[in-house]
């Protein structure tokens, strides 16, 4: 109900709104990305390199200090301490051994925050293959540390200087890229955006984070599983990741945090849900953020990871449907509450995830609810955004 | 007195298609991309009148979007520009409601699915038609997806959908688009590329043209991507109906202004 | 026989020549570390946030491409993917957790390239412990990410503006704060140096690492245990950790790395081994870098973390005894080695770490031989230094 | 002839050392240290000859040391300047090796233990007992180690061991350290803490010297650490045998040089 149906639609967003000249590659993929990835051969090979590689399964982690603070059983699953620093990794694992069963010889890769991108330069590197990523020229400013990294990981970083010259617009040029390269060229989409079937296929790959906590849930609490899940949205994968196997059993609360920016109503947000109308992006059907005429319109949040127009189909139904609840979060909530994790838990959080974690301000949850809240990156690409704000 | 002369003129044009008429042309055609509201918001209309003066063929007046993902710098620059200019659907339409005292080759709109849909599929196809637009050209919007949700629309205000083949589509497909189109033309991508971004073309292409050319298609193919001289145009046209020539257009716009229009034109046609 | 002996000595090193002040704090130490950490219930606790929080076991992961290049068998222990960067947490969750059982209620640390700092900052966040942490002034302006992550974690930081005002100079203030503050205080040493019984505690915390070496060699490898265990040294804890459990195997070797700055002959080096001498530093007899009149010599090495005039005891007795090899590694080697693994293998190594990689191209060992490196740390902090050595 | 007298008044100082000798006297003892080589190298001798003067009663020369750790920064910086300005334990050798031609009150070397190991521990204490010193104070060469290790070679040189007790040291520890003295004194650190950290004396403080009274140790007791006029003089006397002045010293050389000394000492003595 909802997850993908076998047209690639959620309920009535997603599908694939690509120019013929990707039409091949789509189809490509669709014809083969479950036939592939769900084969035994692939399976082992995906879980041996989450294993020794990436370093899973990541802990879930009872927060004994913000439980007691906000009066409630709070559980963070670790994505932090994945290789490479977030969950972004669980799905470019997944792509290139994709990539490779498919005969590919080169990757693509879009990157906003950067951590995307880092974490296919660290595929491709692994697996010997050649790798641009895409980044939006204002991005390659203020992301640096991660430049610097996918840079001595052997990627080519290209600087994406159309439009916004940010997520959106490197994800255009990768798209063109790829139009470009149709025969030996995989994209590595970041999130669970673009045509069917990137959104089903990466949110696949990160369900590997909702089938940990599940199993880890039974082991360390009193439940077998969570009165919620928590995520912060910016395509979506995170989110996705640890939606997945709780999708259909509503008894589990689903909720969704977005980037309200400096407010949802001052122009400066990427709260899409509130902000935004159904209409296309990347290929997809969803909501995002439009004028009247349909162009799209720039986003803001502090978090460049955040900082994107629409939110992936699957995210689109699940608040039309109601399924989930959708939250926004402004820049400064969002970095108190990172502040506060730090201070709590000595873990400092990537500034995307410190906006899932500035929900326990704005509701409430019974004394026994078991809240899991995806821990989705760490902060270290975001020092200098701390730094600045809180004046260290 | 005009408006009912409009209507008429409305009325012939939904009985036969002007597309449908000028492939029925003896000669090679000569297409021309441009995007509206380029280089100045309100150049869009001298631009067609020029056209149609330097024997143009037939236009695709571009309806600028914010994330032009199938085209190349060149395009999307042009569309960056012209929404910073102030164009938008409903001025695009301002600006060219009237075009059909002025224009009588045919008229193609060339855009993205999005603001369409934002517009209303219906409205949109609605209101170009009595416009006097003859066909559509929407990248993003998939064939299939056409096929099963907006054909309707478009045979209601007799508007041609042109669909764009490239050299990866199957024979297959290709075969069933050619029965779809029906008075339409194909639009034969010369490479799988974005606009702009090819240099000559390469014995690949020679051979896809030839190739195609050996379906005995009954629609006949324009070639897009990649056209920008004599040359190329000749070649182009060696195998198909006519050629359309995007980007070059638009950088000599940039470089030259409208009055570089007609010697550009004359030089395609005779270098 | 490569073990502390019951006075605190690895053969003829060791001790603890400390200042009569600081005398009640070490001896309540030595007192009571085994009895409070050999504890069931200090072990229970202590692995359980070895496992949630920091992310253990750690992955061994098979080096496919390193493999290949250097013709052996090479294993990587993924300490890169512990909370916080490096192995150094370890250490600090293991000392924490005693300062706590013995009612300490405030916590010092010296730092040099920061990974300790933060380690320690980080643990006494957990624990809501108030936090100072010396450092250098020069460490200060070199490593300021992990200044900053030291301050979002809540810690104090002090610039030590003594001597050289590095790594050193740091633990002298370090100790300082020590003795003007007996009762209340506990000194969170980073590595396996200083008074007994630092250094034996230090070990046994880092311990964790060979045994699941061990463990998971025999699950993952057709060999039982490894020809040879290899890591960097600065003071020598990543080292004593994946040496431990293989101290007394003399089938096992040793191979510990030392930096050799610019050139063990340069006057600009870290090379403790080759250029030290048997003498006092920070409360123990080790080797150290030292001139004629016993004044302790400022060593040079281009990362912060192996930029230490002394080893610790336990290497020290490794190195006479020639119980291990010792090999020195430069700077540029170093770097190069980093650079390697980061476009082979995806992991961008702290530069620490990347010392011990620099042996491949030193050292030949047998096609079967199954080699096991302490991959101690990543290189989100080095990224600098990576940016302007390789101009990225 | 010189040479002759020398080795006889070493040899007589072999016989009573001078801090014995001294700790006999009726009056309180006031004893300063300061840095060797500080504020410049060659100020040693002069140093000492003016506190002889001034009628001090015992002084601590300093070896400085590179890291030393039982030192605030007071002490610190003088140690890293007189390094700068190039003394060794072999140049402080030279520069007092007639030292005892001049100066005839106690004199103790205070450093720390790694250099002393580098230069020899026998031959150290054979040098500076050659040279007339009559104690050593080693912070960071524990109790035990010495009493297991080094005992032998202070005795065979008529070398006073002097060892330092704090707030924190047990009663049994302090008993055992007051057999071991024998004819020296025992350092009674004023407080746990490094040199130069203290303002005054707290009530902890004089408990604290109170109760070390109490003990009625056979071995007097000097307070060190804290101690910078008058007033914190007379209240670390009024239990003890005398005090240390170190860093208020060195801070009143860094300010007014050499010719401060006098009147530092008198004000003292009495204020
Ligand atoms: C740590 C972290 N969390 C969340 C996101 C948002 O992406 P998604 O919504 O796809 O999880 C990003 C994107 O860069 C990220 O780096
Ligand atoms: C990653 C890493 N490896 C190694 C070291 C050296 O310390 P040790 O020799 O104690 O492991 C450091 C010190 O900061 C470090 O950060």
């Amino acid at each position: 109900m909802y997850n993908v149906n076998e047209k690639g639609f959620y309920g009535e967003f997603g599908g694939a709104f690509i120019p013929e000249m990707l039409k091949p590659n789509v189809d490509e993929l669709r014809e083969n990305y479950l036939k592939i990835s769900e084969s035994e051969d692939f399976q082992r090979e995906f879980h041996q390199l989450l294993k020794d590689y990436v370093g899973r399964p990541t802990p879930l982690y009872f927060s004994k200090r913000l439980s007691e603070k906000y009066q409630t059983q709070i559980y963070l699953k670790r994505e932090d301490l994945c290789h490479t620093g977030a969950h972004k990794v669980n799905n470019t694992i997944g792509q290139i051994l994709l990539a490779q069963k498919l005969g590919k010889k080169r990757i693509i890769a879009e990157t906003g925050a950067g951590q995307h991108g880092v974490a296919t330069a660290t595929v491709c590197a692994l697996m010997g293959m050649p790798c641009v990523i895409y980044m939006g020229a204002i991005d390659i400013k203020r992301q640096a540390p991660n430049v610097a990294r996918m840079k001595m990981l052997g990627a080519k970083v290209v600087a994406a200087e159309s439009g916004s010259k940010t997520l959106k617009d490197a994800t255009n040029e990768a798209i063109r890229d790829w139009i470009n390269n149709p025969e030996d060229t995989h994209y590595i989409i970041g999130s669970v955006v673009g045509p069917h079937p990137f959104p089903d296929m990466v949110a696949r790959f990160q369900s590997v984070i909702s089938k940990e906590v599940m199993k880890q849930l039974k082991e360390q609490s009193h439940k077998s599983k969570p009165d919620y899940v928590l995520a912060c949205v910016g395509g979506g994968s995170n989110a996705a990741g640890i939606y997945y196997d709780f999708l259909e059993d509503t008894e589990v609360g689903i909720i969704a945090v977005e980037a309200a920016g400096k407010g949802v109503s001052t122009g400066e947000s990427a709260a899409t849900s509130q902000l935004g109308r159904q209409g296309i992006i990347h290929g997809s059907k969803t909501l995002l953020m439009q004028n009247a005429d349909g162009q799209i319109t720039e986003p803001y949040s502090i978090s460049a990871g955040l900082d994107y127009p629409g939110i992936g189909p699957m995210h689109a139904h699940l608040y039309a449907s109601k399924r989930a609840e959708f939250i926004s979060v402004t820049d400064d909530d969002a970095m108190q509450a990172g502040w506060e994790l730090s201070q709590l838990e000595g873990i400092i959080p990537a500034i995307e995830t410190a906006h899932a974690f500035a929900v326990f301000k704005e509701r409430k949850f019974e004394p026994d609810d078991v809240v899991v809240i995806n821990l989705s990156g760490r902060g270290d690409k975001d020092l200098n955004t701390y730094m600045e704000y809180f004046n260290l | 007195m005009q408006l009912i002369m409009f209507k008429k003129l409305c009325l012939y044009n939904r009985n036969m298609n002007r597309i449908t008429k000028k492939l029925k042309a003896p000669h090679k055609l000569l297409s021309i991309y441009f995007t509206a509201g380029y280089p100045k918001l309100e150049d869009t209309v001298e631009i067609l009148k020029r056209l149609q003066d330097s024997d143009v063929d037939m236009v695709e007046i571009g309806l600028p979007y914010s994330d032009p993902l199938a085209d190349g710098p060149t395009i999307q620059q042009s569309s960056t520009q012209a929404l910073k200019n102030g164009i938008s659907t409903k001025k695009l339409f301002a600006q060219i409601q009237d075009i059909r005292q002025h224009i009588e080759i045919p008229l193609i709109v060339m855009g993205y699915f999005n603001p369409m849909l934002q517009y209303g599929v219906s409205q949109f196809c609605k209101d170009v038609s009595d416009i006097g637009i003859d066909g559509l050209i929407m990248p993003d919007l998939p064939y299939d997806y056409w096929l099963e949700h907006h054909k309707d629309d478009y045979e209601h205000n007799n508007l041609k959908h042109i669909q764009l083949i490239t050299p990866q589509t199957s024979k297959e497909r290709i075969l069933e688009i050619d029965k779809q189109s029906e008075d339409a033309f194909i639009y034969m991508v010369s490479s799988s590329s974005t606009t702009g971004s090819q240099i000559g073309f390469a014995q690949e292409q020679l051979d896809y043209f030839e190739r195609i050319g050996s379906y005995n298609l009954q629609t006949p193919q324009i070639v897009g991507f990649g056209i920008k001289d004599n040359e190329t145009f000749s070649q182009a046209t060696s195998h198909a109906k006519g050629a359309i020539i995007g980007s070059a257009f638009i950088k000599m716009l940039s470089k030259r202004g409208l009055n570089g229009i007609d010697g550009f034109i004359k030089n395609i046609r005779q270098p």
